[in-house]
């Protein structure tokens, strides 16, 4: 099987992208899912078998897929500050936008609808009802027809759930929950924390699983993630729910308190000092306390998981100054009541229900990596003074392991750096931060996007190291 | 070996060096090279002289000692600055990127990082790249593929498709990454990738060239980034993207670094007149006895920017491959 | 009066509030009107009814109340709120870039103040500005270049330029600001002002049709500054610089701003089981005991960059007229 | 007199830009003054009378105006990085510059130069006798070009001192000696604090007089810019002696100890709280200590000061992990001793002599500043603990004073705006810093620069109010 579907398929996670971004929300395609687009609830059944990347728009018997792709949402306008004022001579100033200038009533368009008349074609038909249309400017014009377009003929966009659409949907949507972490900082973490095949990743992971299952996607069934927590609670991880990991990659994610990874290193003896914390496979750490079915077992996948429910359990969130808009405010009527839809059964590597991330790891598993230690550690605990334990889990990393810390305050990550310093236990420190800029290009209209997400947070990143001059252990 | 290729194969930290190794011996965070360890072989820096012998069978990420006493031949230089030391690390891709031979401008760690998520690559993947320059990028690709996904990379210089793929051999990364040599501005991808890639990465001086072939490799939904420095080739590039892709998006990524230092500011007390303001002095007082405590903790570390950056390196141009209703 | 403009009239702020004046009522940082102030006016807004008379005679600066019994007819609202109040400011071209009312986009501080440092404006100057616009700009040109300097600004838009010299009128820079009715990029320049101006600024559509017209009015040495959003008009605009103009240079200006709150981290301790690592529990114990302490510090102020910004105003291009050797 | 001298006089002061940027240093215009350009020193006497802006090449008999002035420096070669690979097809690697690509040899050279070929011919001939010259791309052709420029016909550049010029040249040599502060900073720090015509702006300049001399260039003779220092012994400001500040200009800058300040405010009583710190015009406090004939009077400029001289005293600097650069390595030979040349008596407003900067401030100017406050101010001291002086500094304000302050760390301006934002002192509070790109701007090779300044510093600004119920008093 290739590694990337192409198409959708049954039971698995989608992201709907509707009417250009206005509102994005995750999906399971169970038979009962629906989505509500516009004052019309709409089955999702039309997109299994679909090509992600395709487009839907709603027709009389709900989704249908348009004749075209996305006809180049990006010639679209997107500044309206610039867009008038250059090229144009024709001045909006002169036009009063009222409703006379439109010769169709709503009853008119109401009656169109009625007897079946699309959305696009009723668009145009406004245009060409509109007295003012013709004196708009190109860029006005194409602004009157996009806001028709949304009312009259939405679109929804079918993508594909990935490290990258997952994170860039939570930053525009519900920042908060995953820490504010941009796609691009997250990026940096998983290069300088040397991800990759047969990696043994351990993760502090506070922004809602949103990193461990960045890791998983890139583990792609090897090695594994050790999702680490302080105290005895694990943070929520349900965001992994949002990807579609295979059950190779879910049964690759295990959680663990800091206290028993610390005891089993200190002790040297595996399977006691585990024990005294972990209750062994049988049964597990809760992972994603959320009001499912089975609430101690996360899902590879789940429903529709608009922020509502997330949102609630955002202990590792921190204090914001505006509130922070919900993933969407929709959310699909029949949610939770397609927890109980069928899985697939053909054979693809889909997880089925029974296999589960989260659980403890093997004593084999934590033996090994009390000797060998993990490969590399990521931690994103943008709430919490980092400096306390990074001390802890230092250790638990082989010598030349690399590390990456995200934070959102400069501050703590300077004070631990400089105590890292000072013990030699790492070298190669770096604090950094990442400055993204988006960019409109278009013909005589390029320049950097108006608006922009000024902060990327900040980064420290290392390599451990045994200073000691006779190292002869392996770790 | 850089990446783990199969089960049995650890993480390269959790093992110890051995014979045919590259380790990355790191002498400061702007000093690091690549070494092959081999029996017999010194390696000599203004440190000291370094018994690659020393080195086997110990751990990666250790540190070791110029020898006492230089053996072999080039002993000169090694005694003098006697007791020097060295790191011994375990190759990644990020650290190949700061020691590997410039043969082109290379692609850092800010833009491969973003381009790897951006392509959306996970283990299994197919992706082109073209030209393959000093293999920095090309690098990160495979490691983002691997196990049993694969870079193809091309590159129209003889000499410098050659020398990359040494580099790849060395980093035992051969059974993922496929170097040839090829116009691809002038002769496009060759055909058998049609409809097979999962991405495709050009750094090109004329990339809208290449934009046709590169819309003709990709499966459906399939990512395309382009890299250039000037924007008149990213104005061009997109114009050419139109046609067959969408969701085109041009970013630019820059990291911008901080130093951290020990020691506190001038307070104003060390330079006040003791007769001045007594309300603010008062004040003052009071913080410079909470200080004295304050210094034993943490308070002391300042940061701030470092004052010069790569202010450019270049535009990313992301697009996917339109996908075509029924 | 927004600048003094003789040695008689004193710093705005350094005067009492005077009937006539044009006051910046300060409600928030988000929330502030340009307000002229007259005897037997109320202001009413959402913190209540404000009488003017009440203000007459207090200092710039000052808290003002609303009133009690609210006065006059627009009671309603008032007294509900009650005891709300808002601050007095002077205007200054910066709080006026704040309040001045949006015909067009405008400039901010930062474009503002990087133009007058650039176009090496001093008291005396002349400068020719080209178009008016909301008079953002004008008004810290004219401030630069007060008392015996002179701003000639123009606009082809004639509601846009009488606007305008209202707001002048209004903040008692007329005698520094002449605005006119006139389309710079068709007829360039009036001739009158040939050889004349020290500084030349243009935030046109198409700078390039009015930089030949420029370089005639500018003194040799004088500067030119085009702003302009896109990188196409930028182009265009420094390749008809290079023909009079030398060392033209290209900025863009943002500014980042932070965000100040109180209150620590979370430490490992409140989540932390008690049975964790000894050693580093420790450690910890003596951290939060000084922590305690720090509290009552200033160590618990935690600042971080404002999450959305301004992402881009515009392309700063400057140049110098050409000195002619003989 | 126009506001802006545009030729430069004997006596003012003047920037030379040699070989485009490679070397800035300031010279005063005296008979006795010269620069050395390569090994050749010239006399700057025919600098006099002519335009800034004027390029000077170097001719047998010194420096000589260019028929021309520069040549479209702008479409130079910036760049290395990606200028070759772009648009060429001839590649580089293939040519090896050594000597024998030269058929002209140094003997050659030296031959033509006694024979009083120009500099520039001799680059031609370089270029005539280079075999490899023709198949270099065209990108290295304009680099050899330049470099053989800048050995055999190297470019004077006249250039005017004002804030800007000044501001940049210490940044890009010395920028320890000015705080680091760049020109976008300073031109924050004067706008957010109002500074005009008639303006009182209290200033604490730790940054050698940059802000002083800014703040005194932007009164143009009108208001007063008063230096006020911590402790007894006032900051250095010769860097105002950069400046070609007329004697209007010069007489508006007092110096006074914060002490005497607070003290004047406190008591009430003017004369008293003076005269305890400041002893009166009559004996001025030092403000320029430098090694010149009259050490304890500043000049309203000064000879060339290259910085090995003003290093020395750069006690107000802060650690940098860099050694900077001096300004200028190559000190004009006969600085020190133009100091005794003549001024112009032309009745040009350039000051006398005798007219200094740095005086303290009559007791009526105090006693006006007790009563009504200074109108703003603008603090620059980048290695102080800002927070502990600005609680007495902004009492000396009037209400609705705005000030600025500018600092190196983020840290201290946080802490400082928080206790004022809890003292109620002040309101539109806010931290910003600048960020400023410079772009080439070049047929098909336009981006940003490839190298940055990345940082510009911090500025804390905000407006002073009184947030008593009843404030009567004007002040």
């Amino acid at each position: 099987m290739a590694a990337i579907p192409r198409e959708a398929w049954e039971g698995c996670s989608v992201l709907l992208d509707i009417n250009d971004g206005d509102r994005l929300a995750f999906f399971r395609l169970t038979p009962a899912a629906t989505v509500k687009v516009g004052n019309r609830t709409c089955s999702l059944q039309p997109l299994v078998g679909r090509p992600f990347g395709s487009l839907f728009s709603v027709g009389p018997s709900g989704l249908v897929p348009c004749a075209d792709a996305p006809s180049s949402r990006d010639d679209t306008t997107q500044d309206a500050a610039d867009g008038p004022s250059q090229d144009e001579t024709r001045d909006n100033r002169s036009l009063v936008d009222n409703n006379t200038a439109q010769n169709l009533s709503s009853d008119d368009i109401e009656a169109m609808k009625r007897d079946g008349v699309s959305g696009d074609e009723i668009v145009e038909a406004l245009i060409a009802n509109s007295s003012t249309f013709g004196k708009k400017t190109v860029f006005s014009q194409e602004k009157y027809k996009l806001k028709k377009q949304k009312k009259y003929a939405p679109k929804v966009l079918l993508r594909r759930p990935s490290t990258r659409s997952i994170c860039e949907t939570y930053f525009k949507k519900s920042p908060a929950r995953t820490g504010f972490m941009r796609v691009d900082a997250l990026s940096l973490l998983l290069s300088m924390a040397n991800v990759g095949p047969y990696s043994d990743v351990l993760v502090v992971d506070m922004v809602g699983g949103l990193v461990v299952g960045a890791v998983a996607e890139r583990l792609g069934g090897t090695g594994y993630v050790c999702s680490t927590y302080l105290g005895s609670a694990p943070s929520s991880i349900d965001i992994i729910r949002m990807y579609n990991l295979s059950s190779d990659m879910t049964t690759r994610i295990v959680q663990a308190p800091l206290s028993g990874l610390c005891s089993l290193q200190n002790s040297g003896d595996v399977s006691s000092g585990l024990n005294d914390s972990i209750q062994g496979e049988a049964q597990e750490p809760t992972a994603v306390p959320v009001e499912n079915t089975q609430p101690s077992v996360p899902q590879p996948t789940d429903t529709a998981v608009p922020d509502e429910k997330t949102q609630s359990s955002k202990e590792q969130s921190i204090d914001i100054d505006i509130p922070e808009p919900l993933l969407d405010e929709h959310v699909n009527q029949d949610g939770n009541s397609s927890l109980d839809s069928k899985r697939d059964e053909d054979g693809s590597s889909i997880g089925p229900k029974s296999l589960k991330a989260g659980k403890a790891p093997s004593p084999e598993r934590m033996k090994y990596w009390s000797e060998h230690g993990f490969s590399s550690l990521i931690v994103a605990a943008p709430g919490h003074d980092v400096e306390s334990f990074v001390a802890d889990l230092l250790p638990l990393l082989s010598y030349s392991a690399p590390f990456a810390i995200y934070h959102q305050y400069l501050q703590p990550l300077a004070t631990c750096m400089h105590s890292l310093q000072v013990s030699k236990m790492a070298l190669g420190l770096q604090i950094s931060e990442p400055w993204l800029r988006e960019y409109q290009v278009l013909p005589s209209r390029t320049h950097p996007h108006m608006q922009m997400n000024a902060f990327g947070g900040y980064i420290l990143s290392g390599i451990r190291i045994h200073n000691g001059d006779a190292c002869n252990g392996s770790k | 070996m850089m990446v783990p290729l199969d089960p049995s194969s650890k993480p390269t930290s959790q093992r110890r060096i051995a014979e045919g190794d590259t380790v990355v011996v790191y002498e400061r965070h702007d000093a690091m090279r690549a070494v092959a360890v081999r029996p017999g072989a010194v390696l000599q820096n203004r440190f000291g002289v370094f018994r690659h012998d020393d080195w086997i069978g110990r751990p990666f990420g250790c540190k070791v000692h110029s020898a006492a006493s230089a053996g072999g031949g080039g002993a000169r230089g090694g005694k003098g600055k006697g007791g020097g030391f060295v790191h011994l690390l375990a190759p990644t891709p990020e650290l190949w990127t700061l020691v590997l031979s410039h043969r082109t401008q290379i692609l850092y760690l800010a833009d491969i990082s973003l381009v790897v998520s951006y392509l959306e690559l996970v283990p299994g993947c197919l992706v082109l790249e073209s030209g393959t320059g000093s293999g920095s990028l090309t690098t990160s690709l495979a490691r983002a593929v691997a196990p049993h996904g694969r870079v193809c990379t091309f590159d129209f210089h003889d000499q410098r498709a050659a020398s990359a793929r040494e580099d790849f051999e060395r980093n035992g990364l051969t059974s993922i990454i496929t170097v040839a040599v090829r116009d691809i501005q002038g002769q496009g991808f060759p055909e058998e990738h049609t409809g097979a890639a999962d991405a495709v990465f050009l750094d090109l001086p004329q990339p809208w060239l290449a934009i046709p072939s590169a819309g003709t490799m990709l499966k459906q939904d399939g990512v395309l980034c382009s890299f250039s420095p000037c924007i008149e080739q990213v104005q061009r590039a997109c114009e050419a993207m139109r046609s067959c892709f969408t969701d085109i998006r041009t970013f630019e990524i820059l990291l911008r670094t901080y130093e951290v230092r020990e020691g506190g500011l001038k307070g104003a007390t060390t330079n006040e007149e003791s007769n001045a303001v007594p309300l603010a002095q008062k004040k003052r007082k009071l913080l410079a006895a909470a200080e004295t405590l304050d210094v034993k903790q943490n308070s002391s570390v300042m940061v701030r920017p470092c004052s010069t950056a790569r202010g450019h390196t270049g535009y990313l141009t992301f697009a996917r491959l339109r996908v075509h209703g029924n």
